[in-house]
C-alpha cells in the first residue's frame, strides 16, 4: 500500500479550522419558536495532495454536512476552510465556480446522481461545458471517450441513458464526470455504500488506482469503517458533530482511544466465526461496563 | 487546457476513434413511455377517437351543404332527413344541427386548447419559481394559491365574463387564469422533489449556474407530470366552458359551443331529441377519451406497477 | 423429522417485460431450534424465497415446489389455513423498521391484536404479555412506551418492537429478512446479539437472510449461499468460512474489506462459474 | 391538539379578509354598474340612487363601511330587488342550498369512499371494472346534461320522481337534483379513494399485518382504512366548493328555491350587494369545511398532532 505519506514537509492543499454548522429548525407547539441544531461543532483537519482522509461516523453524526460545508456546497456558520491558502468561505461567486474545477464530488446513489434525461456522454461532458466552453465539441467528446475508457466503460455506451446501466456502471459514470476537469480533490460521500459486495470491490479498486495515477486527494465519507480503513491512509471519527478521534488508519482501527470508537470498532461484524464469537463477548462486556458506569 | 490525459497525442487518437464510432442510440425515457402507452388499448382507442372528433370539427364543415348560421326556412325544427342535407336535423331557427355541432366542437376545442396552454404556462412558471427558490418566496406564493383555492372560483369566472362581456378570447384566458392553481401546486411539488435529487447537487458541485440547473436539469424532468396534468386539465376546461355557456355566459350567437347547444337542446329534449343527443354524444365521448388518455399517460410516465 | 423441508422451490414474477425467475431451484431443510443463514447479493432471490413460505408474495408472484412445515405441506395454502401458521407458528421480521409498523396505530394496538386474534386473550392480558415481550427485547420503560406511536421510536427501537411482535405467540420458526440492513452499525450489533440471545432463550429456529457475511459468521450454525435464484453452496458455517468450496463464495469472501486483516487490493468476484450455469 | 386547531383558525381569518377585499374591489373596479339598464335613467334619479347606496363616496370609504356592516352580519341592500336586503334574500335561499348541497355532499362522499375501497380491494377484477366505468360516467357527464337526461327519463317518461319544482317537506322532489350533484362528487371521491387504497395496500405495514395472520376484513378495517382516508379527506374542501358550484345549475334546471339562481341574475345586472353577499357566503362555507377537514386530518394522523 502507499507508504505513509510524510506529511510534515509539504503544504496541505486543504486546511480546515474550527468549522461549525448550525441549522435553525421549527420547534413544535402553538407559537412555533425556533430551535438551533448544531450539526458540526468546531471541526479542524488537514488534507495533503494525493492523500485519502476517511471520515467515518453513524447517521446523524454530521459527516455529510461537514464534507459539504468544507467545500462550501452549504454555508458553514463559523470557521475557516483554506484551499491552497485561500479561505473558500470568503471566495467570490466567480472564484467559487473556478474552485469547482479543482474540487469535485461523487455521490451515494449511483442512478439518482445522474440526470435521467441526459445521455451518458452529455452527463460526463457537462463540467467541461461549464469550465471550458471554448473547447470544440469534437475535442470535448474525445476527452469524454478517453475518460469513459479510463473508468472501465466502453465508448459505444456514450448515447445510452442512465436507466440502461447497472449500479456499478452508473457509479463509474459519476466518477468519470468528477474526473473530467482534472480536479485536485474529490469528496466521495458514501460512494460505494449503495453497491453490491462484488461491484463495490471493483469501484473501490478503481478509485484507488485513479488516485495513485492522477495524484488526486480524496475525502472519503462512509458509515462503514472497514471500507474507510481499506481505502484511507488517515481516518477521522465523528460523533454528534465532533471529532472524537483522528489519526493513521491502522492506529485508529488497531487501538482506538475514544470509547465511541471502541464501540464502533467492536460493532463491525468480521467474516470469521471464531473471531466474531470473541467480539460478541467483548461487546457484552462493553455493554455491562457502560451499564455499570451509567448506574454508578 | 493541458492535455487532460497528459499526452495530447492520446487525445487525437480518441478524436479519430470518435469519427469511426457509431454508438447505438439509447432508449430515452420518453421512448419507454410511448412503448408503454401504445400497449394500453383504451388509451390508443381514445387517441383515435379524439383525432376523429378534431377532424370532424375542423374538416367536416367543408363537406356539408349547410353552414352553421344559414337558415333553411323550409326546414325549421325538422328531424334528421338526408335529402335536404340535414343529417342531424335542424334547430328552432332552422339552422343545420350537424353544422352547428361541428362549429360548437371547434369552439370547445379551441377554448380548451388556449385555456390549457395559459394554465400550463402560468402554472409551470409559478410552480417552478416557488419550488426552486423555496423559503420565504415559496411560502408567500403558496399562501396566495391557498387563498385562491378558498375562493369559489366559478363565481370569479362569472364575474369576469360579466365584466368583460362575452368575447371568446377573454373567456379562454379567464378560465386559463383560474385553472392554473392545481398545475402550480403539482409543478412546485415536483420541483421541490427534483431539487433534492442528487443529480441537481452534482450539477451545483460542477459549478453550474442556477439558470443552467433550472433549464438543463429541472424543466426536462418536469415534462412527465406537466403532460399528465395538462391532458387532465383539457376535459376540466371543456366542462367549465360548457357550464358557462349553459348559464348563457358562453360564446355569443351565432357562434356556438357544445355547452350552448346542450343548454338549448335540454329543455326541448322531449319534442326535439336530436337537438340534445347530437351535441351530448360528441361532448361525452370527447371528455371520456381525454380522461382515458390522461390516465394512460400517467400509467406510462410514472409506472408504479398499479 | 426436520421442522422445515423446502424442495425445488420456484418463484416467478409476471412483469410486462416477460416472466422474471426470482427463485429457480431452492431446497434446504431446518431442524427444530436450528439456525440457518441465507446469504446472497441483491437479486439473488433470498428474500422472495422466504416470503413464498408465508404466502407473502406480491400480486404478480407465483410459487411452486414443496414446503413441508412440521410434516404438513404449507406452500400456497388457502388464506384461511395459512393465517393459522402466520405469527402463530412462523414469525417474520422485515428489513425496513421505519415503514413496517402502521404509523397511525399505537404500538399497544399492533401487538395486542396478535394475541387477541391467535390466542383469544382479553385486551388487558394481551397488553401485559406485550409489555413482558418488550422488556425481553430490552426496550426501556416498556410499560409506558407501549402506548406510544411508531414515529416516537428510533429505527433500532422499532426493530426491537418488530422482534417482540414476531415472538408474541412463541412461534417455532422466526424468519428475519435483512433485519439490520437499514440500521447503524452499533445498533445492528445490539439487534444481532439480541436475536442470538432470544434464540437461545426461546429455542426458536431462525432463518436469517442477509447480504453481510460478517453477520452470518457470528450467528448461524448453517449457511446457504444463493446467486441468481439458485443455491451455490450449503454447509456448516464453520466449514464454509474455513474453506469455501464454490468459486462464487470464495469470490465474495475475498471481495469484502475486513477489519481484522489488512489487504492491499480487494479481489473482485469472477463469474466464470456462470459459464456452466448459463445453459442450465 | 388544541394548539394545532387554534393555529388553523387564526390562519383562516386573514384568508377570509383578503378574499372579501379581493371580491369587493374586483367588482367595483369593473366597468358598468347596476343602474345602467337599457332605458337610461334621468341623471337626477341616477344621482340620488347612487347616493342612497352611497356609491358616490370614495371607494375606500365604501369598503370600510361595507366590512363594518358585514361584521354585524348585514350584507347591505340588494340594488336590484330593492325591497329586500341581501341578508334577507340570502336567508330565504340559504337553508335550501345548504340542505341540498350538504345532503349531496355526505351521500356522495360515503358512496365514493365505499366504491373506491371496494374497487381497490378487488383490483382488476369485475367489480373494479364496473365501478371504474361508473366513476368515469360520473366524472365526464356535465351536471346540466345529467340533469336533463334524468329529468327526461325519470321525471317525464317513467314519472317516478317530480321533474322539478319544490314543495317543502317532500323528499321526492329532491331525489333527482341530489342524484345529479352526487354522481360527479362520488366519482371524484371514488377515484381518489381507489388510488390511495391501492397505495396503502402495497405498503410494508399492511404486509406486516398479513404476516400476523389477521383476516382480510380485519386488516382492511383496522389497518388500511385510516391511512387511505387521509388524501381523500384533504380533497373534501375543494370537493365541496366544486359541488356548491354545481348546485347553481341544479337549482336552475329543477327550479329550486336556493341562492344559486339569485347569483346568476345578480351577476348579470351587476347587483354588487347580492353578488358580493353570495360569494362571501360561499367562501365562508368553504373555509369552514376546510377547517373541519384540517381538524379531521389532525385527528386521523398522530404525526400532525404530535409536533
Amino acid at each position: 500500500m502507499s507508504e505513509t505519506l510524510n506529511t510534515s514537509t509539504r503544504e496541505p492543499i486543504l486546511q480546515v479550522r474550527d468549522i461549525s454548522v448550525e441549522f435553525s429548525i421549527p420547534a413544535g407547539g402553538l407559537f412555533a419558536g425556533r430551535k438551533i441544531l448544531r450539526a458540526v461543532k468546531n471541526v479542524s483537519f488537514d488534507l495533503y495532495q494525493g492523500e485519502t482522509l476517511g471520515i467515518v461516523g453513524e447517521s446523524g453524526c454530521g459527516k455529510s454536512t461537514l464534507s459539504r460545508a468544507v467545500i462550501r456546497m452549504l454555508e458553514a456558520t463559523s470557521g475557516e476552510s483554506l484551499w491552497m491558502g485561500k479561505d473558500i468561505r470568503k471566495m467570490s461567486v466567480k472564484e467559487l465556480v473556478a474552485l469547482r474545477k479543482d474540487v469535485q464530488m461523487i455521490f451515494q446513489d449511483p442512478l439518482a446522481s445522474l440526470n435521467p434525461r441526459m445521455t451518458c456522454g452529455a452527463i460526463i461532458a457537462e463540467p467541461l461545458l461549464i469550465h471550458y466552453p471554448e473547447v470544440s465539441k469534437t475535442e470535448r467528446m474525445a476527452r469524454v471517450i478517453a475518460m469513459m475508457e479510463k473508468v472501465g466503460l466502453t465508448a459505444d455506451m456514450i448515447n445510452k441513458y442512465p436507466h440502461e446501466f447497472s449500479g456499478g456502471q452508473c457509479q463509474r459514470i459519476g466518477i468519470a464526470r468528477a474526473l473530467i476537469t482534472n480536479p485536485k480533490m474529490i469528496v466521495c460521500d458514501e460512494a460505494v455504500s449503495a453497491l453490491d459486495v462484488s461491484v463495490r470491490a471493483q469501484v473501490i479498486n478503481l478509485l484507488m488506482d485513479l488516485q495513485k495515477e492522477l495524484g488526486i486527494s480524496l475525502l472519503f465519507i462512509s458509515h462503514d469503517i472497514a471500507v474507510v480503513r481499506h481505502i484511507a491512509q488517515r481516518v477521522m471519527v465523528l460523533y454528534f458533530g465532533e471529532v472524537v478521534e483522528i489519526g493513521d488508519a491502522e492506529q485508529v482501527v488497531m487501538n482506538p482511544q475514544h470509547d465511541y470508537t471502541k464501540k464502533l470498532i467492536a460493532s463491525v461484524p468480521v467474516p470469521d466465526p471464531k473471531v466474531e464469537m470473541e467480539r460478541r463477548e467483548l461487546r457484552r462486556r462493553l455493554r455491562r461496563e457502560a451499564a455499570g458506569k451509567a448506574a454508578a | 487546457m493541458a492535455g487532460l490525459t497528459g499526452k495530447d497525442a492520446v487525445l487525437t487518437e480518441y478524436a479519430k476513434k470518435l469519427e469511426t464510432l457509431d454508438a447505438p442510440k439509447g432508449r430515452s425515457l420518453t421512448q419507454d413511455a410511448t412503448r408503454r402507452l401504445v400497449r394500453n388499448t383504451a388509451a390508443v382507442i381514445s387517441i383515435g377517437v379524439v383525432i376523429a372528433i378534431v377532424l370532424f370539427a375542423f374538416v367536416g364543415p367543408y363537406f356539408l351543404p349547410w353552414t352553421y348560421d344559414k337558415i333553411d326556412w323550409s326546414g325549421i325544427r325538422k328531424p334528421p332527413n338526408f335529402e335536404a342535407g340535414h343529417f342531424a336535423g335542424t334547430d328552432q331557427n332552422g339552422r343545420d344541427m350537424l353544422a352547428r355541432i361541428m362549429q360548437g366542437t371547434q369552439m370547445s376545442l379551441i377554448v380548451a386548447g388556449v385555456a390549457t396552454l395559459v394554465s400550463v404556462i402560468i402554472g409551470v412558471v409559478y410552480g417552478a419559481i416557488a419550488g426552486y427558490f423555496g423559503g420565504k418566496v415559496d411560502a408567500v406564493m403558496m399562501r396566495f394559491v391557498d387563498i385562491m383555492y378558498a375562493l369559489p372560483y366559478i363565481l370569479f369566472v362569472i364575474i369576469l365574463v360579466v365584466i368583460f362581456g362575452r368575447n371568446p378570447v377573454l373567456l379562454f384566458v379567464g378560465i386559463g387564469c383560474l385553472e392554473w392553481l392545481t398545475m402550480a401546486r403539482i409543478v412546485r411539488g415536483q420541483t421541490l422533489s427534483i431539487k433534492e435529487r442528487e443529480f441537481v447537487e452534482a450539477a451545483r458541485a460542477s459549478g453550474a449556474s442556477s439558470w443552467a440547473i433550472i433549464f438543463r436539469h429541472i424543466v426536462p424532468n418536469l415534462t412527465g407530470p406537466v403532460v399528465i396534468y395538462a391532458t387532465l386539465t383539457v376535459p376540466e376546461i371543456i366542462l367549465t366552458e360548457s357550464f358557462l355557456s349553459y348559464l348563457g355566459l358562453g360564446v355569443q350567437e351565432p357562434q356556438t359551443s357544445l355547452g350552448t347547444l346542450i343548454s338549448f337542446g335540454a329543455p326541448v329534449a322531449e319534442t326535439l331529441p336530436w337537438m340534445l343527443i347530437g351535441p351530448a354524444v360528441v361532448l361525452v365521448s370527447l371528455l371520456l377519451c381525454l380522461t382515458y388518455i390522461g390516465d394512460g399517460l400517467r400509467d406510462a410516465l410514472d409506472p408504479k406497477d398499479r | 423429522m426436520a421442522l422445515l423441508e423446502v424442495k425445488n422451490l420456484k418463484v416467478d414474477f409476471a412483469t410486462n417485460d416477460g416472466v422474471v425467475h426470482a427463485v429457480r431451484d431452492l431446497s434446504y431443510s431446518l431442524e427444530k431450534g436450528g439456525t440457518l443463514a441465507i446469504v446472497g447479493e441483491s437479486g439473488s432471490g433470498k428474500t422472495q424465497g422466504a416470503f413464498a413460505l408465508l404466502g407473502l408474495l406480491p400480486r404478480n408472484g407465483t410459487a411452486s415446489g414443496s414446503v413441508m412445515f412440521d410434516g404438513k405441506e404449507i406452500l400456497n395454502l388457502p388464506l384461511k389455513q395459512m393465517n393459522q401458521y402466520r405469527a402463530e407458528r412462523i414469525g417474520i421480521i422485515f428489513q425496513d423498521p421505519m415503514t413496517s409498523l402502521n404509523p397511525y396505530l399505537r404500538i399497544s394496538r399492533q401487538m395486542t391484536e396478535v394475541l387477541e386474534h391467535h390466542r383469544g386473550m382479553s385486551h388487558s392480558a394481551a397488553l401485559a404479555e406485550s409489555v413482558r415481550f418488550l422488556d425481553a427485547v430490552r426496550i426501556p420503560d416498556a410499560k409506558n412506551r407501549v402506548h406510544m406511536y411508531p414515529h416516537e421510536f428510533s429505527g433500532g427501537m422499532r426493530q426491537r418492537v418488530m422482534i417482540a411482535m414476531a415472538l408474541l405467540c412463541q412461534p417455532e420458526l422466526l424468519i428475519a429478512d435483512e433485519p439490520t440492513t437499514a440500521l447503524d452499525v452499533t445498533v445492528q450489533a445490539e439487534i444481532i446479539d439480541l436475536l442470538v440471545d432470544l434464540q437461545e432463550d426461546f429455542g426458536t429456529a431462525i432463518i436469517l437472510i442477509t447480504h453481510d457475511l460478517g453477520i452470518v459468521a457470528g450467528t448461524c450454525e448453517d449457511t446457504l449461499v444463493m446467486f441468481g435464484g439458485k443455491v451455490m453452496e450449503h454447509r456448516k458455517t464453520l466449514d464454509l468460512f474455513a474453506n469455501p468450496q464454490h468459486p462464487y463464495t470464495q469470490g465474495l469472501m475475498a471481495a469484502i474489506p475486513r477489519l481484522d486483516q489488512k489487504v492491499d487490493r480487494l479481489s473482485t468476484v469472477s463469474y466464470e462459474f456462470m459459464v456452466g450455469e448459463r445453459q442450465a | 391538539m388544541f394548539g394545532y386547531v387554534s393555529r388553523r383558525v387564526l390562519s383562516a381569518i386573514p384568508i377570509a379578509l383578503i378574499a372579501v377585499t379581493a371580491c369587493f374591489f374586483i367588482l367595483r373596479l369593473a366597468p358598468g354598474g347596476p343602474f345602467d339598464g337599457e332605458r337610461a335613467l334621468p341623471p337626477v334619479t341616477l344621482a340620488n340612487l347612487r347616493a342612497h347606496y352611497n356609491l358616490d363616496l370614495p371607494l375606500i370609504q365604501q369598503y370600510f363601511l361595507y366590512v363594518g356592516r358585514l361584521l354585524q352580519g348585514d350584507f347591505g341592500p340588494s340594488m336590484v330587488y330593492n325591497d329586500f336586503t341581501v341578508a334577507q334574500m340570502l336567508w330565504i335561499g340559504l337553508p335550501f342550498t345548504l340542505m341540498l348541497g350538504f345532503s349531496a355532499f355526505i351521500i356522495g362522499t360515503i358512496v365514493g369512499l365505499v366504491a373506491g375501497a371496494l374497487s381497490a380491494v378487488n383490483q382488476n377484477k369485475l367489480p373494479d371494472y364496473i365501478l371504474v366505468m361508473l366513476v368515469m360516467v360520473g366524472l365526464v357527464v356535465p351536471n346540466f346534461l345529467m340533469a336533463a337526461v334524468l329529468q327526461l327519463v325519470f321525471g317525464v317518461y317513467l314519472d317516478w320522481f317530480p321533474a322539478g319544482g319544490w314543495q317543502n317537506g317532500s323528499i321526492a322532489h329532491l331525489v333527482l337534483p341530489v342524484t345529479v350533484l352526487v354522481l360527479p362528487h362520488a366519482g371524484r371521491t371514488a377515484r381518489l379513494m381507489r388510488g390511495s387504497m391501492i397505495e396503502v395496500l402495497g405498503t410494508n405495514y399492511i404486509r406486516t399485518a398479513k404476516a400476523k395472520g389477521l383476516g382480510q376484513r380485519l386488516i382492511l378495517a383496522r389497518h388500511a382504512i385510516k391511512p387511505a382516508l387521509l388524501p381523500v379527506v384533504s380533497y373534501l374542501g375543494p370537493g365541496l366548493s366544486y359541488l356548491l358550484t354545481g348546485s347553481l345549475i341544479v337549482e336552475q334546471v329543477f327550479a329550486l328555491p336556493g341562492i344559486g339562481k339569485y347569483f346568476i341574475s345578480a351577476a348579470l345586472n351587476r347587483d354588487y350587494g347580492l353578488v358580493l353577499g353570495t360569494t362571501i357566503l360561499y367562501m365562508f362555507i368553504i373555509l369552514a369545511v376546510n377547517l373541519l377537514v384540517d381538524i379531521i386530518y389532525a385527528w386521523l394522523d398522530p404525526k400532525v398532532r404530535y409536533h
